[in-house]
């Protein structure tokens, strides 16, 4: 039965007006900010709306297809024919679903965060042009319309990064982003050329028909080809050696950072790679290095976050280290698990990131109230914000058990299935590799416990530091904030219900949620092919965990685990009292690397930034003005110096010339006569 | 639209007029005075742009021969003819030509104040001169209009530049006329070769690419064309006279000269080198050569370009480093690849034109091309700073403008011959972010800490009506290129079809081209 | 006496030259010139012992072109004198690289 | 007789050359000059050029020799005692140029075959008997050379024209 999609274009173009619009208030009445109000979330949720009824009517088709929708012919150019065409499917309606829904909460949200700002409908214009570039990039049905998407949304973060671009470091911040990403896009472009050369096409559907007859499992070339498609998801979703730019991209606004560093963008490379599943599944090397890239990743970024004292970088290091957990899962080959973390993630930490917004926008608040040039941001200068802000106390309490992995929230059903299936994976050329990688998955997720727990003791429990007078303009978030923090806070309890699995489902009391694995059969379509090369060339999965255990027993052992080191450490820290930022002594030992992010910025300074300048200042000065330009010159010079010797000649005396012609005279006879 | 076009005999006299209709408006500039040079100027280049839109329409792209051709004798003793017409090659080029040249004038109303009969006139000659080298069907036309658009070029950045003007046209005339001499002396060897052959001397395009050539006949006039051509472009050694050029020209120089005068070069290598010399430039040696220079224009002008204090000196080497993914596209010698290079040309001369006329336009309000002078411009130049950015952005290939779809096709293109230098060039992704952000971040984004910048003006309504049109050509392209692809298909085709067939199955080794060995004859395909 | 006068012609021509080279004064400089067109004359003279009357024609011809020469001559080095005040050639170094 | 007369004559020419090279007063050269120009004017008639005899005498040494010598007046060159004779250098090197030119002449005029007799001393002296000494030379002047003639007239007015602006004071 052929599904016909219902305004597809709509979807796309909905925000695309909003940016258009928007960005024509900022140029034309930038005082009017009731346009950008309506405008900047309506378009989103409008969106929201269509794609939901896309995603119902596909619900009760039967046998789906992928729906490709071709608009016009893009780049045909001999055998290479790139159409802008859209591909919906169960994948894509479901990052869409994620953007536009989540989206929405998120531009709702940002009309109270950013009221106050001059900037106002810019701010819109960015956030509904990131939108629409986060759908192209999902909806694209072939690689080329993808990247269109994928470098768009590097753009647009590059400008909300840099939102406040008066901010040195902010703009900086941004640049950052966008070189470092560039480096991915670079291996993403490569990863294009290789395909088109070997499979002739860069459509989806054609790539992924093509593949499994093309490629012999683990071929060089689909290795070579999913290795640079994996540089290029490193970069966009900040995996160990890119993720640098993150942190540092915690610059832009606190809902900016919501939506596009933890809910949607910093998710691509995930979809990327479940969206390529044939590919990965092709190259058991390729899928081995992402899972424990992946991995690394979670447990080097769950040590920085830590120590980290900045509500917001704590939280862009637990992102960094849940893009690790989510790459695990879609390296392992568990791409329905991968792409299940993507989604609870996407709602928790939107929540977590804009429970922190609203934090900080009282912080900000109380300090502006007082003229106190304390930073907003530090936790050391918070403490017992429970009392002041209720809900967003609460709201934050949930989606900090959400990522913890308590149950019955939504993280616990998404990485536990993760860490189940790097275990059973543990088979095969590369089982040791994946032995290593459920423990570090288990290790990070008693980091990510420990850290999320400082963050709300910190923040919202002990004894208010921020100042007497300060804590009188404290106050709760209006409704138009706090509306959206109650939303996905149900969305982080619930979220997690769509994919129980059957182990769980099976156990007594954990398993009452009366759901079953619906997101994993919803995504079947698309991945059976790689499910089917698995099975074909792993052989029979593993079905105990690397040191004994079924999945049942694992995830009651994680829940305790999780639920003990929550209890420990709250207990461990409401015991001790904190100091205000300015008053705290400095870190040292161990705790001072991790505070410093293990010198990686300074590593990176050091090996990369300051060589490629340095290297950049010699071209320019020794071989550009130097050589070249001195073998130019010189030529000239030699031209000139021979004319100097020439005019010697000319003395300017008669005799001289006379002797001359005398010669020529001489020479002239001497012919002749002799 | 055709039947009136026919009605009116558009194909017979278009292309006449396109040539010598600047000349006509030439006189009119100097006939005028020095207060309405600029207006009948913009008039006469605007006046060219509106005939030239219709080749677009007129143009048959399914057709690979000359369109809009037409023989008038010149010195037919000599076997010099008057011969011109289009192709999908050079119609592109005609139209970017047209196109780009009144929006030049209009953007420099402000910024020539002296002799301005003078600087117009001389605009005016330069368009002759480079409408004349896309169209000329007879070497020696062309060689006559690539040396008539020397002149006035060397006049506009001598007279009107800025303080170091000398130095940058005498460089810039030195370095062009070096090349174009050896061009010259070769083209009379094929010419000579020719009479030798068929009897009668003949300058004619058509004639001459039937000369049958040994191999290494090909290998020195090839060389002699291609260093012609490698320093128009220019390729990476041969490129210092373009950052001085471009530094000190002024701003409708300086954007005639990077939308335009570097495509000759190019422009060249697809119209007399690969059909001309067909062994010569699809030897293995010779591919690769050229090959790793456009990968070092590519990569080294990047970094280059990074660490430049004046913005125009940055624009003018990011020039070198995007001709680099154009000599990258042609020497993959694939479809793709040649298609990468005229989208490249087309983008760049849209690009970075718009960016000396943005740089131009800060200059006029400023005074200097410093980047550490500006900062946070797009607090009081929010319309300046957005166009700024997306130029940026078209600059560095951003996927949706023009930039990507050139580079993405040509590095395709190349990859599937040269799949190494493929991905080595492709780095150049990432050093283009590494020069251009830096640039914009401290030239629009930062404090507005500078008291001088604090009152600048905002784009008047001219500046804007000028770069609309460039924004507009630049999101076309990137977004909808097939009327561009489609036209130039055919012709791309054939071409690389005439050098498939033309060229000798079996490789030669480098050294059997200095051995004496006797020669094989490479006859002529067709 | 013809054959005689082509070697007194050859030794007139040469005594000019030395005096070319070795004079600095402007005038016997253009005297030395005069010297030497009358050395080619008495040439074409002897010559039209063997050849026939052209030989003096040609005498003449060239005595029309040494008039012109000296008068030519003369006023240039009176208008140099007259901004150098001599008419040694060492101090006409116009000309000089 | 002629033969002893040529050789007079032809020793005056050269030592007034030598005279003229060597003489320290513009005025001394100049005579010896003129002692030369008489001399070979001696030589021409020995010769059995008389029309050429006759001119050199009146306008050589006549009127060129008189414009020299206004020069040297007008210019008032008289007591320059400057010496301006070149260093010892040039004057060796200037004689060794002069000596291997005359060698090298002399050696092209005893070639054999360098001069060939076309009896011209023979159609001479027929001209001379048949047309005087004037009309001998003014025939082939006036008929087969008009065009060079009218040339040379030219040439001189030209001369003329030039000199006088060349030496006016002031233009």
């Amino acid at each position: 039965m052929s599904f016909e999609p219902t305004l597809l274009w709509a979807i796309l173009l909905l925000p695309l007006t909003g940016f258009v619009v928007n960005g024509l208030t900022a140029f034309l009445a930038p005082e009017r900010k009731q346009i950008p109000t309506l405008v900047g979330p309506g378009v989103v949720a409008a969106a929201f709306v269509i794609a939901l009824v896309n995603f119902f009517r596909m619900s009760g088709a039967e046998h789906l297809d992928p729906v490709i929708v071709s608009y016009w012919s893009w780049m045909p150019v001999g055998s290479l024919q790139i159409d802008a065409a859209l591909q919906l499917d169960q994948l894509s309606i479901l990052m869409t679903l994620i953007i536009t829904g989540v989206g929405s909460l998120i531009h709702i949200f940002s009309i109270g965060y950013m009221k106050a700002d001059p900037g106002y409908p810019r701010y819109f214009a960015y956030l509904n042009l990131f939108v629409f570039f986060m759908l192209v990039l999902v909806l694209g049905a072939n690689f080329p319309v993808m990247f269109v998407g994928w470098e768009g949304v590097g753009l647009c973060s590059y400008l909300l990064i840099g939102f406040w671009f008066k901010d040195r470091e902010k703009a900086d911040a941004g640049k950052k982003a966008f070189i470092v990403n560039r480096i991915g896009d670079f291996g993403f472009l490569v990863a294009m050329f290789l395909i088109f050369t070997n499979l002739g096409s860069l459509d989806f559907r054609d790539v992924f028909a093509a593949a499994p007859e093309m490629f012999t499992y683990g071929a060089p070339v689909v290795t070579a080809i999913t290795l640079f498609l994996f540089l290029g998801a490193t970069g966009k979703s900040a995996q160990i050696p890119l993720y640098v730019w993150l942190p540092d991209a915690m610059a832009g606004p606190t809902p900016v950072s919501a939506l596009i560093h933890a809910a949607t963008m910093v998710t691509a490379g995930v979809y990327m790679v479940a969206r390529a599943n044939v590919l990965f599944a092709l190259a058991p090397l390729s899928s081995t290095v992402v899972a424990f890239v992946g991995a690394l990743t979670a447990l080097f970024a769950a040590t920085i976050g830590l120590a980290q004292n900045d509500i917001k970088k704590v939280l862009a290091y637990s992102t960094v280290s849940q893009l690790g957990y989510m790459f695990i899962g879609v390296g392992v080959g568990a791409y329905a698990a991968g792409v299940f973390h993507l989604m609870t993630h996407a709602f928790f930490k939107a929540l977590l990131f804009l429970g922190a917004g609203a934090v900080i926008h009282a912080m900000h608040e109380a300090f502006h109230a007082t003229h106190k040039d304390w930073d907003p941001q530090d936790m050391r200068n918070m403490g017992g914000l429970r009392r002041f802000m209720p809900i967003t106390w609460i709201t934050m309490w949930v989606a900090t058990l959400a990522i913890a992995g308590i149950w019955p929230f939504a993280g616990f059903f998404s990485k536990d299935e993760i860490i189940w299936q790097a275990a059973v994976h543990a088979v095969g050329p590369y089982a040791g590799w994946a032995k290593l990688i459920w423990f570090m998955a288990l290790a990070a997720a008693i980091l990510t416990a420990v850290y999320m727990t400082r963050l709300m003791i910190l923040t919202f429990h002990g004894e208010n530091r921020s100042g007497k007078e300060e804590a009188k303009h404290l106050h709760e978030v209006p409704p138009v904030m706090w509306v959206p923090l109650a939303v996905l806070a149900v969305l982080s309890v619930v979220g997690g219900w769509v994919n129980v699995p059957h182990e769980i489902a099976d156990l007594p009391v954990l398993g009452w949620i009366p759901t079953s694995e619906w997101l994993h059969h919803w995504l079947e379509p698309l991945t059976h092919t790689a499910d089917a090369i698995i099975a074909g060339n792993l052989g029979e999965l593993s079905d105990t965990a690397p040191v004994g255990g079924g999945a049942g027993a694992w995830a009651v052992i994680s829940f305790v685990l999780a639920a003990v080191v929550i209890a420990l450490t709250a207990r461990t820290l409401l015991g001790r009292s904190y100091r205000p930022a300015h008053e705290a002594a400095p870190a040292t030992g161990f705790l001072r690397v991790l505070q410093n992010k293990w010198y990686v910025d300074e590593i990176y300074d050091a090996i990369v930034v300051r060589p490629v300048i340095a290297t950049s200042r010699f071209l320019w000065r020794y071989v550009d003005q130097l050589i070249i330009d001195g073998l130019v010159n010189g030529a000239a010079h030699l031209a000139r110096g021979f004319g100097a010797i020439g005019s010697r000649l000319q003395t300017g005396q008669l005799n001289t010339y006379a002797f001359a012609v005398i010669i020529g005279v001489i020479l002239l006879l001497g012919f002749v006569v002799l | 639209m055709d039947a009136f076009l026919d009605v009116i005999g558009y194909s017979t006299w278009a292309v006449h007029f396109l040539v010598f209709f600047p000349l006509v408006g030439m006189a009119l500039v100097l006939a005028g005075p020095d207060s309405r040079a600029k207006h009948t100027a913009f008039g006469v280049s605007l006046v060219e742009f509106i005939v030239s839109a219709p080749l677009w329409f007129a143009f048959n792209a399914a057709s690979h021969s000359f369109q809009f051709a037409s023989t008038v004798p010149w010195i037919p003793q000599w076997g010099i003819y008057y011969r011109v017409g289009i192709d999908g090659i050079s119609l592109f080029l005609v139209l970017l030509t047209t196109f780009v040249t009144p929006l030049a004038i209009l953007g420099s109303f402000r910024y020539v104040q002296k002799r301005e009969r003078a600087f117009y006139a001389m605009m005016m000659l330069l368009l002759t001169g480079v409408v004349g080298v896309f169209v000329a069907l007879d070497l020696f036309l062309f060689f006559m209009f690539w040396e008539i658009m020397l002149v006035p070029m060397y006049f506009i950045i001598g007279i009107w530049g800025g303080e170091r003007r000398i130095y940058a046209a005498i460089k810039f005339f030195l370095y062009t006329a070096l090349g174009s001499l050896l061009m010259l002396v070769a083209i009379l060897y094929l010419v000579f070769k020719y009479r030798a052959l068929a009897g009668g001397l003949s300058f004619a395009y058509a004639d001459l690419l039937q000369v049958p050539l040994t191999f290494r006949e090909q290998f020195w006039l090839f060389g002699a064309f291609a260093l012609a051509f490698l320093i128009k472009v220019p390729v990476m050694p041969f490129h210092t006279w373009l950052p001085d050029a471009h530094v000190e020209a002024p701003t409708p120089g300086s954007v005639v000269l990077a939308a335009i005068l570097l495509k000759m070069g190019a422009y060249g290598f697809l119209r007399f080198l690969l059909p001309l010399f067909p062994q010569a430039a699809t030897h293995p040696t010779v591919v690769l050569i050229l090959l790793v220079l456009g990968l070092l224009g590519i990569t080294y002008a990047a970094w280059v370009a990074a660490v430049q204090p004046d913005a125009k000196k940055l624009i003018a080497y990011t020039s070198v480093a995007h001709m680099g993914f154009v000599v990258l596209g042609i020497f993959a010698l694939t479809l793709q690849g040649f298609q990468g290079a005229m989208i490249v040309m087309l983008s760049h001369g849209l690009s970075t034109g718009a960016m000396f006329l943005l740089l131009g336009m800060l200059y006029e309000r400023r005074h200097t091309r410093n980047i550490a002078d500006f900062g946070g411009l797009a607090a009081v130049m929010p319309v300046f700073a957005t166009l700024f950015v997306f130029t940026a952005m078209a600059s560095i290939g951003l996927p949706g403008t023009s930039g990507f779809v050139g580079e993405f096709l040509a590095l395709i293109g190349t990859f599937q011959t040269h799949p190494w230098i493929a991905v080595l060039a492709a780095t150049g992704v990432i050093f283009a972010a590494y020069y251009m952000l830096p640039m914009v971040q401290r030239i629009v984004f930062n404090d507005l800490d500078k008291p001088e910048n604090r009152e600048l003006s905002d784009l008047s309504r001219r500046e804007f009506a000028v770069l609309i049109p460039l924004m507009a050509g630049i999101l076309w392209l990137g977004l909808y290129p097939k009327p561009f692809l489609e036209r130039m298909e055919v012709s791309l085709v054939q071409l690389l079809d005439v050098v498939e067939r033309k060229r000798i199955a079996t490789a030669h080794p480098l050294s059997e081209l200095i051995s004496l060995q006797p020669e094989t004859v490479v006859g002529s395909g067709d | 006496m013809a054959d005689q006068s082509l070697f007194l012609a050859v030794i007139l021509f040469a005594i000019g030259t030395v005096g070319v080279l070795v004079r600095r004064n402007a005038i016997i400089l253009f005297m030395c010139i005069e010297l030497m067109l009358n050395a080619v004359n008495l040439a074409f003279v002897a010559f039209s012992r063997s050849v026939g009357i052209e030989g003096q024609v040609f005498v003449f011809f060239v005595m029309t072109v040494a008039a012109a020469e000296a008068a030519v001559g003369l006023a240039i080095i009176i208008s140099i004198f007259r901004h150098l005040e001599s008419v040694d050639v060492k101090d006409f170094n116009l000309l000089r690289g | 007789m002629t033969t002893l007369l040529w050789y007079i004559f032809a020793a005056l020419a050269i030592g007034g050359g030598v005279g003229m090279v060597m003489g320290r007063q513009p005025v001394a050269s100049l005579l010896s000059l003129v002692l030369t120009f008489f001399s070979l004017a001696a030589i021409y008639i020995l010769l059995e050029a008389h029309f050429i005899a006759a001119v050199q005498i009146i306008v050589y040494a006549g009127a060129i020799m008189v414009l020299f010598l206004f020069v040297i007046m007008l210019l008032n060159l008289g007591h320059d005692y400057r010496a301006d004779l070149r260093g010892l250098a040039w004057i060796v090197v200037g004689s060794v140029s002069a000596g291997v030119i005359g060698y090298m002449l002399s050696r092209a005029l005893t070639t054999e075959g360098a001069i060939v007799d076309q009896g011209g001393a023979e159609m001479i002296d027929a001209a001379l008997r048949n047309h005087n000494a004037v009309g001998a030379i003014a025939l082939p002047m006036f008929r087969d050379y008009v065009v060079p003639f009218e040339l040379t007239a030219v040439l001189l007015l030209v001369a003329m024209v030039g000199a006088v602006l060349l030496a006016k004071r002031r233009v």
